[in-house]
């Protein structure tokens, strides 16, 4: 058997593989073997990488990065990018990751879509996005990168308009595509820099010169500067940052396991990865980072206030998702790689498990998504209650929960990183709160108080078994997926964070940022303990626990209380500060009735036809003149030798410049 | 005043006159007589340039033989006096002012056209010289133009014979 | 009178005139035979013609072996006449093969046609080897009047006699203006023969007489190529002619006029080109645009094509008035080209007008495309040679015209002849539409195809295309008469 | 020379062959006559194939070259050859053509002959286009391509058709007419047809001056961008397309639009490259509002046909800037993106046709929620769209990328505005696609639709196999047309000797034609004409 | 006695010509049209003699008249048919009844 890191294409393949079969094929099949080569496929991935990561670790530390090419993908010129692959510490975190979250996910949704029409469709599409999600994170070069980043788009796309018959579904799914197109223009162009900066859109080549580059400081916007932004604008679209977040909360038309995979755990936090992954590009172009920072801390405040007030179960975790990834934007932003993709791992846990239990409770409803409608089904669907439970308590940040320590890592480096910038980080914590709030006010409209459905109609009942395993395991994640920097509480090191520093130190300058560069602040570890269990954050999200315990459980009526005071906020936050409408009319509206109106009918029927077509008719009239010399009478025609003869005559002498 | 200036002049305003009756007669009779007459002083014109047997063959030919065969059509189609309409604004407008101004024009030009040597001698070649002369030119150096007006002829009579000819 | 003597040099002269000769010949063997012929029968004087025509037509070859000057420089049998024959003959015998099924149709078979035919022929081949002035008038007298006849042969068709009228009145209008011409060069020269013309043009520089002279002869001239402003009567003439006399009205007289045009402006008048440079390129001009325009908006397929053929002669101009030897074999080959595609296109009208000329409107071709394919593919093919597509003929034709212009540097002239044939492409294509793209009329009984037709029809479309492939071979021809004409 | 000495020739016209045999079979004969067609079509695409086995990558100059006297005067030559960029056109045609033979199957009924006649006449004609490296050569196969063409939208079409061939073919004559007077003049500066020979004249500077030389890249070039079409020139296309039967269409999209973009890598750039350059700026701002104005119209086009024509503007926009950026990335690119768009756009064409065939209109309103009735051909539409909207380890991204990149090397502001391309095509393919095939089904009759037949699923399959491994597998055709692109930029630079079989340069014009040499009565015109000063 | 120049014909021939070509587009009865053509055709005539005369020696100009007067009959027996057989098909003369083709 030959090393994996020999074939590396095999871990990208085998769900392509599993796809092929399935769409191929599958139209006819029991979902049972549709199930043996969806989920077989991407298990075998699963299995692959996890022999990836022994081969890893067992290679001498010398060369930690693996760096394999099998062979050019486009060549022309100067230009060259191959089926090429970039293994180290980080492209190892995020494989395990997507591979892990991704089979689970995989798992739940045998159970979750046993009913649904186009089964195989569905994992078709399902180890489809596997393939395209690996191949992103494992690319070792920025165009195959974009190869996944493109891919996973489309996949998603799929996803979300899976149930085609509904037309909020397929026109979300076109939303998101196009969306996220519009940020790939920016990081189109980025490559484009890149490659006429670098003279190559490998990594390697990228980073080492990068790194050899002076660093761009605050305000000086150099080609890193540009690339770092043009590339963030992918970021931006694909990881649904403001301005361009708008098709994540619609995207929640998808299958719920869609959700959760690429809309929570994986596709969205590509965007995060890029980033992470260029940081050397980053740490050069300070402006850019600044940019980041900000984008970030905006987007997970703003997203956070929408979230407060949503109904919709899914929609709530939406936001909720958006404003997540504005905090590893924030980890980025203030050179808190390691932080925002420790975040990013927490987060793939705690926010996969949330969607996949909104999933379980939805399924219980029976299709049910208004969180006005639930209400006490903690004792009914107890499984679900408690692994949703522990998600909403990592998510919140609750000490020893996994969110707890990546959060913090990234407030900290926010406070007092390289970066740090005290503006951003208070928001972050606003953010926390609210966080802390909306999460629980969801944990109890759903699962505390009485039951606000026709217990006759609706007959609730637990998920199958398929459904829960997947839970609990995530539920598991959630909690202890953040223990790697359990030592931090008592100043030691974060072990997740040493793993990730030699991806992050190859940037060999300054600005690489660790949160226990807090913990380097000496003091014993009693003290440690006691700063880190009463870290602000931690505090915060308490604030926002009891105003949503106060809210919905002691004074179930006060809501519509505040609702009713601050009408015109509420109303606001409920409809997404009508930045949907204003998009239509600013921006789709006029595009198509220009398009329609100036261009089609104007420009193009009116004018250049117009042109085309009056020439033709003015020369035909010309000619229905033109004929009226053949008047049909001789003496005219006689006329006309006459005219004829005289001016040759005329002509002729003139010439000859003898006429006096 | 000489002989021959008295002369010219003369027949060179008949003919003049001759070509407007020509134009202004309204019947064609009279026009065709009207171009007898021109060809009549052109006839003497011919006389006063010694070449009478151009003279001779003007009378006999063209007065002699192609106006009578004109007089003899208007006869047998009994052609009315002509009715002048103007259907053709081109004619009234263009071409009869032009057919003037190229009347004028012609004239003048041709007046101040540099022209080969005048004649060597006043007195005019003796008659049979010039006629030899003329009959070895047309047999010899023209044979071939004089073969084609044979075909000519014929292809007039053909035409005649094709055109005019009643159908049983 | 003493006899006219038997000399060696007239029988090398009579050798000169050969195709003249026979013509003639055969045209009066023609009239002979035909009282004797019963009305069943006279389709035989139509043969007889083809094959005095195909005599004449290898006459050429006796030509060719004593090419040179004959009858004092009356006649020039040189390579340039030569292949004027080539063009005038072969429509002779093409119009002969074309003409027999349409008098039958019209019931007016009769043997004056064929000879007329032939001495029509005759008189374009004099004109064609011409080197004298009255030897050319007597010669365009001989095709004119034969042609005039010609014109008016239906009888019974009120259209037939105006177009033989109108034809007549202002042909001898026009040739008396080509006479006086001659008169003037005369007077100023002292000599009609073109040799000694442009001798005395090179030693004295041309004065006004000359200048009046060319003037009167271009319009004599230029009528009989159809040059605007002279073209006034074509499309009457072309129209209410018999279709086969079109055919050859269209082809054959251009050719042979042309001829003449080229010998007494390239060569008589060679030195004086300033003087009629510019008539010829404001001829062109004129003669493109009213073409292409006018025929615009015909309906009916005959007067188009009369159109047509004055935007044609236009662009021959414009090879023309590069005043070149390149321009002169650009002529020729157009001219040969052009007989061959017109004298075919009209053919096939010819054919599709039926008994009474009846079907001329374009609606008339709807969907022939499906009734009778090959006519109207052999159409389509003249139409599109006519417009002008590679590999036809007319391609190479307006090819060279544009590339002899081009050399002279008249660019601006090419642009116009350019912009002209993509205007006149319209109404090429128009026809071909609607014998393709429309949808056939429920009556409509096809034409038979006679042998003689086909045969003519295929020779036509033939030589189109080689002309449009292997042009070489007429080209160098075409550039060695260019060069015999100095 | 090549394995075969004829080979090229073969390829020009053995489709005529075919042609010739249908002429024989019986017009009521359908069956034989569709099974030579295609026989013969797939002969050729077979026979096409041997091209690249003859072909080295290495050598940047012509190759398989054949070469014969055919015209002495002018000295015109039947001269073919073939190099890395009329290689896959080539290959690109013999392709797509049986293809077309199979979508016309069973949708011409009338006049079956006629119509594959034309077909395989088409076919010759382009083949012949890419092939001659002779300028009359060039401009004859150019021309009477045209006509088959014409044919195919006129007898064939639909609705319009008549008026569509009508201005097709006038619009592109008016272009062509210019070109001839330009190859002509070009023929009176350096005394010869044949492209590097010319080339090789224009190097020892024959063009005296730049408005010359102006002159002529506009007669030529104008020709191209409306072939193209270029943006102020394409309105033409809507209608040709719309009306057009699907094979028509897919020849025209896929090939014939190649011609205009050809015709300017082949002789404008090398022929005229001060022109070339001056124009650029310019061209290149044509091209970007062809690529935004193309895609912003095609996104509001209520008829699927005409959608899918106006998104060849935008794609074809691409190609233009592209060639015009001067770059070897950037022409690899164009090279690569008129196969892209044959390809993809031919799919589409024949997918939006075998709708037609089914529903007989073309109005998106008319469709909707088809994936419910006919999964399989919905999901060939949904891979064409993606192909078309560029999408990565899909040809059409390959090309548009090394297009950005090439060009934004030469101006990054270009590039950018050309990707937003990207985004709108994104915005009208999917929108469209979601109106035929997505939601509820909107109409009766759309409920008992077939899906697609063997036939057609064969069809869309071998393009659909073809497009993804254009896809991936791209270095295969680049690694060809990476010499001969550099070459096209080697000679835009003029100081170099061009071509092997280049004839030791000839006194100009006269040694060519004697006659012109002695000609008094040239000179006299030249000084009469005014026009000749203003020629000058 | 001193001859009469010759350029007094020559001018003569011109005012004749010229009348002709008046008479030609003037007059609307088709037999004095053609008669419009004789004139003109005499008025050569009188040129060729005139010149004829200017150059003296050689009498090729009479030669050409003689030519001219044949094709004028010529003409003259043509037309004259050809006025016949119109007058025949429509009973009128005037040459602007004359005008089914036009256009």
């Amino acid at each position: 058997m030959p090393k994996i890191a020999d074939i590396l294409w095999i871990i990208p393949l085998l769900p392509l593989a599993g796809a092929a079969v399935n769409g191929l094929l599958g139209k006819t099949w029991p979902n049972s073997r549709v199930n043996v080569v969806g989920i077989g496929s991407v298990s075998l991935a699963f299995l692959a990488v996890l022999e990836l990561v022994r081969e890893f670790f067992t290679q001498p530390m010398a060369q930690a990065t693996i760096v394999k090419s099998f062979g050019p993908w486009i060549l022309a010129a100067g230009f060259r990018a191959d089926f090429g692959f970039w293994i180290d510490q980080l492209t190892i975190v995020m494989l395990l990751v997507v591979a892990g979250v991704g089979l689970l996910i995989h798992i739940y949704s045998t159970g979750y879509m046993a009913h649904e029409g186009g089964y195989y469709r569905f994992f078709c599409y399902l180890n489809l996005f596997m393939f395209f999600m690996l191949t992103l994170v494992m690319a070792g070069n920025l165009a195959l990168m974009f190869v996944g980043w493109e891919g996973v788009g489309l996949c998603s796309y799929l996803l979300i308009g899976f149930y085609f018959l509904r037309k909020s579904a397929i026109d979300a799914g076109k939303k998101a595509f196009i969306t996220t197109r519009i940020g790939d223009v920016g990081f189109t162009i980025g490559i484009l820099l890149v490659f006429w900066t670098f003279n190559s859109v490998d990594f390697g080549p990228i980073f080492t010169k990068a790194a050899a580059m002076p660093v761009e400081g605050m305000g000086h916007v150099g080609t890193l500067t540009a690339i770092a932004l043009l590339l963030f604008t992918g970021a931006i679209g694909k990881s649904a940052q403001l301005p361009l977040y708008v098709w994540l909360p619609d995207a929640m038309e998808g299958p719920t396991p869609v959700s959760a995979l690429i809309h929570a755990a994986t596709m969205v936090t590509a965007g995060v990865y890029m980033v992470a992954r260029m940081h050397v590009i980053y740490s050069h172009a300070l402006t850019a980072m600044l940019v980041v920072a900000i984008v970030g801390t905006i987007t997970l405040f703003y997203s956070a206030t929408i979230s407060l007030v949503q109904t919709d179960i899914k929609k709530v975790l939406a936001y909720s998702t958006v404003s997540q990834l504005g905090y590893m934007f924030l980890g980025c932003g203030v050179g808190a790689y390691a932080a925002g993709i420790f975040h990013l791992m927490t987060h793939a846990f705690f926010k996969g498990l949330l969607f996949l239990a909104a999933g379980s409770v939805i399924h219980a409803m029976g299709g049910e998504q208004d969180m006005r409608k639930m209400g006490g089904l903690r004792t009914k669907i107890p499984v679900t209650y408690w692994t949703m439970f522990a998600a909403t308590l990592a998510i919140a940040g609750a000490p020893l929960f996994s969110g707890y320590f990546s959060k913090e890592a990234i407030l900290d480096a926010a406070k007092d990183g390289p970066n740090a910038n005290l503006t951003l980080w208070i928001i972050g914590i606003l953010g926390a709160m609210l966080t802390a709030f909306y999460m629980f006010r969801l944990l109890f409209l759903t699962f505390f108080g009485a039951p606000r459905y026709d217990e006759h109609k609706v007959h609730v009942h637990e998920s199958p078994r398929n459904m829960l395993v997947p839970l609990v395991i995530l539920a598991v994640l959630a909690v202890a997926g953040g223990w790697f920097a359990l030592p931090t509480l008592v100043g030691g090191p974060d072990h997740f964070q040493n793993f990730l520093r030699p991806v992050f130190e190859s940037g060999a300058m300054g600005s690489v940022a660790s949160a226990e560069s807090s913990a380097e602040t000496s003091g014993s570890a009693g003290e440690h303990l006691v700063r880190a269990l009463l870290a602000p954050g931690v505090i915060v999200a308490l604030i926002g626990f009891f105003t949503a315990w106060w809210f919905y459980i002691r004074r179930p009526e006060a809501p519509k209380k505040l609702a009713q005071n601050l009408h015109g906020v509420y109303v606001l936050l409920l409809n997404k500060y009508w930045v949907d409408e204003i998009y239509l009319a600013l921006i789709v509206r006029p595009l198509l009735w220009v398009s329609t109106n100036v261009l089609w009918h104007v420009v193009d029927e009116g004018v250049i036809d117009g042109a085309v077509n009056g020439s033709a008719r003015a020369a035909r009239e010309i000619g229905g003149e033109v004929r009226l010399i053949q008047s049909g009478n001789a003496r005219s025609y006689a006329s006309w030798v006459v005219i004829g003869a005289v001016c040759v005559a005329v002509l002729v002498l003139g010439v000859l410049g003898m006429v006096r | 005043m000489t002989l021959p200036y008295l002369l010219f002049f003369t027949f060179a305003a008949i003919a003049v006159a001759g070509a407007l009756l020509v134009i202004f007669m309204k019947h064609p009779i009279h026009s065709a007589l009207a171009l007898i007459l021109v060809m009549v002083s052109l006839a003497v014109l011919y006389l006063l340039l010694g070449a009478e047997f151009i003279a001779a063959v003007q009378i006999i030919v063209y007065a002699g033989a192609i106006m009578v065969l004109f007089v003899i059509v208007i006869m047998l189609l009994n052609a009315g006096v002509e009715q002048r309409t103007n259907l053709s604004k081109m004619a009234r407008f263009a071409g009869v002012p032009l057919g003037i101004f190229l009347t004028f024009a012609l004239a003048f030009w041709l007046s101040h056209a540099a022209l080969a040597k005048p004649p060597a001698n006043a007195l005019l070649p003796s008659t049979e010289d010039a006629t030899r002369e003329l009959s070895n030119l047309l047999f010899r150096t023209y044979l071939f133009p004089f073969e084609a007006t044979s075909i000519v002829i014929l292809i007039a009579i053909l035409g005649a014979l094709v055109l005019a000819r009643r159908d049983s | 009178m003493m006899p006219i003597p038997i000399s060696p040099e007239r029988i090398e002269d009579a050798y000169r005139v050969a195709p003249e000769i026979i013509l003639c010949a055969s045209g009066i063997f023609i009239m002979l035979l035909d009282p004797f012929l019963p009305a069943a029968r006279k389709r035989i004087c139509g043969w007889v013609a083809v094959i005095g025509a195909i005599g004449a037509l290898a006459s050429l070859w006796l030509v060719w072996q004593h090419r040179g000057p004959a009858y004092g420089g009356l006649i020039r049998a040189d390579e340039f006449s030569i292949f004027i024959h080539g063009i005038v003959l072969t429509v002779a015998i093409l119009a002969a093969l074309g003409s027999m099924q349409y008098l039958d149709n019209e019931r007016i078979q009769r043997g004056e046609y064929y000879s007329l035919l032939l001495f029509a022929a005759a008189g374009m081949g004099i004109l064609g080897s011409a080197g004298e002035l009255v030897t050319a008038f007597l010669g365009l007298e001989m095709s004119s009047i034969s042609t005039y006849i010609l014109a008016g042969f239906r009888r019974t068709s009120l259209k037939s006699n105006e177009a033989s009228l109108k034809y007549f009145i202002l042909g001898s209008f026009a040739t008396a203006f080509f006479l006086y011409g001659i008169a003037m060069v005369y007077g100023a020269t002292g000599t009609t023969t073109l040799a000694r013309i442009q001798e005395s043009l090179a030693n004295s520089g041309p004065n006004l007489l000359e200048g009046l002279g060319i003037a009167m002869m271009f319009v004599g001239l230029g009528f009989k190529v159809v040059a605007a402003p002279f073209q006034v009567y074509a499309p009457d003439v072309y129209e209410g002619a018999p279709t086969p006399v079109t055919a050859v009205l269209a082809s054959a007289p251009k050719a042979a006029t042309f001829a003449l045009m080229l010998r007494i402006f390239y060569t008589a008048f060679g030195s004086a080109g300033q003087l009629w440079f510019w008539v010829i390129w404001i001829a062109a001009v004129l003669s493109m645009c009213i073409g292409n325009f006018a025929a615009l908006n015909q309906t009916n397929i005959k007067r188009m094509l009369a159109y047509s053929s004055i935007a044609h002669a236009g662009y021959i101009l414009v090879a023309f008035a590069a005043a070149s030897e390149i321009g002169a074999a650009a002529v020729l080959f157009y001219l040969a080209a052009y007989a061959l595609m017109k004298l075919g296109a009209f053919l096939v009208v010819a054919q599709l007008g039926g008994p009474g000329e009846r079907r001329l409107e374009i609606k008339d071709y709807a969907g022939l495309g499906t009734q009778q394919p090959v006519l109207a593919a052999c159409f389509s093919l003249f139409l599109l040679s006519l417009l002008g597509l590679p590999a036809t003929g007319g391609f190479l034709g307006k090819f060279y015209a544009f590339q002899a212009a081009l050399d002279s540097r008249l660019v601006w002239l090419v642009v116009i002849a350019a912009i002209n044939s993509v205007i006149g492409s319209y109404y090429y294509l128009r026809v071909i539409v609607s014998m393709y793209f429309w949808d056939p009329q429920k009556e409509f009984q096809p034409v038979a195809v006679t042998p003689g037709i086909g045969t003519a029809l295929a020779i036509a479309a033939a030589g189109t295309i080689y002309l449009g492939i292997f042009p070489s071979r007429a080209m160098q021809f075409a550039l060695l008469s260019a060069l015999s004409l100095r | 020379m090549g394995t075969q000495p004829h080979l090229l020739t073969l390829v020009t016209f053995l489709p005529l062959l075919g042609v010739i045999a249908i002429l024989f079979l019986n017009r009521q004969d359908h069956v034989w006559v569709r099974r030579v067609a295609l026989a013969t079509s797939l002969a050729e695409f077979v026979i096409s194939l041997f091209l690249l086995a003859g072909f080295s990558a290495a050598n940047p100059g012509f190759q398989l070259e054949e070469f014969h006297g055919w015209i002495s005067v002018p000295p015109i030559h039947y001269h073919l050859g073939i190099d890395g960029i009329s290689l896959f056109l080539v290959l690109l045609t013999t392709f797509l053509t049986p293809l077309s033979v199979l979508a016309s199957w069973n949708s011409i009924e009338t006049r079956t002959k006629e119509f594959f006649v034309a077909l395989l006449v088409l076919e010759t004609g382009l083949i012949g286009v890419f092939l001659a490296l002779d300028l009359f050569l060039f401009f004859l196969f150019w021309e009477v391509m045209l006509l088959p063409m014409y044919f195919l939208i006129g007898i064939w079409g639909h609705g319009r058709r008549i008026y569509a061939a009508l201005k097709f073919i006038l619009y592109t004559m008016f272009g062509s007419i210019l070109m001839l007077v330009a190859i002509v003049w070009l023929f009176n500066l350096t005394g010869s047809f044949d492209l590097s020979e010319i080339q090789a004249r224009l190097a020892t500077g024959v063009i005296s001056s730049t408005r010359t030389e102006l002159l002529l890249f506009g007669a030529f070039f104008l020709s191209f961008a409306i072939k193209v079409p270029l943006f102020p020139f394409h309105t033409w296309l809507p209608d040709a397309h719309t009306e057009a039967p699907t094979a028509g269409s897919v020849i025209l999209a896929g090939v014939m639009l190649k011609l205009g973009t050809y015709g300017m890598l082949r002789f404008c750039l090398p022929l005229f490259p001060a022109a070339s350059r001056r124009m650029a700026p310019v061209i290149a701002v044509l091209a970007i509002i062809g690529i935004i104005y193309g895609a912003l119209v095609a996104t509001v086009q209520p008829n699927l046909k005409r959608l899918v024509a106006y998104t060849s503007i935008s794609h074809l926009g691409f190609v233009v800037l592209g060639i015009f950026a001067f770059n070897t990335i950037s022409i690899e690119g164009s090279v690569y993106q008129m196969l892209n768009h044959g390809v993809s756009t031919g799919m589409l064409f024949l997918v939006v046709g075998m709708l037609y065939d089914r529903r007989h209109t073309f109005e998106i309103k008319e469709y909707g929620g088809l994936a419910t009735s006919m999964p399989i051909l919905s999901a060939f539409f949904l891979f064409a769209c993606l192909s078309s909207l560029a999408l990565p380890l899909l040809n059409g991204f390959v090309g548009e990328f090394l297009i950005l990149i090439g060009v934004f090397a030469r101006h990054p502001a270009w590039a950018s505005w050309a990707s937003t391309g990207s985004v709108l095509s994104a915005v009208y393919l999917l929108w469209a696609y979601q109106r035929v095939a997505l939601g509820e089904i909107t109409h009766e009759k759309n409920k008992s639709l077939p899906d697609a037949s063997r036939r057609e699923r064969i069809i869309l399959a071998t393009l659909s196999v073809i497009i993804l491994f254009m896809g991936v597998a791209s270095p295969l055709f680049t690694r060809r047309m990476e010499s001969s692109a550099n070459n096209v930029l080697h000679l835009m630079r003029r100081d170099v000797p061009v071509d092997a079989r280049t004839a030791p340069a000839k006194p100009p014009i006269s040694a060519t034609r004697p006659l012109a040499a002695a000609a008094p009565l040239a000179t006299i015109a030249a000084k009469t004409g005014g026009s000749s000063t203003r020629a000058r | 006695m001193t001859a009469v120049p010759t350029s007094y014909f020559v001018i003569l021939s011109a005012i004749l010509f010229g009348l002709g070509v008046v008479a030609f587009v003037f007059k609307r009865n088709i037999i004095t049209i053609f008669m419009a053509i004789e004139l003109m055709l005499n008025a050569v005539n009188l040129a060729f003699v005139a010149f004829d005369r200017a150059l003296g020696g050689a009498h090729d100009g009479w030669v050409f008249v003689l030519f001219v007067i044949v094709v004028a009959a010529a003409e003259a027996a043509v037309g004259l048919a050809i006025v016949i057989t119109i007058s025949h098909n429509r009973q009128s003369l005037n040459v602007e009844d004359v005008d089914l083709l036009k256009f």
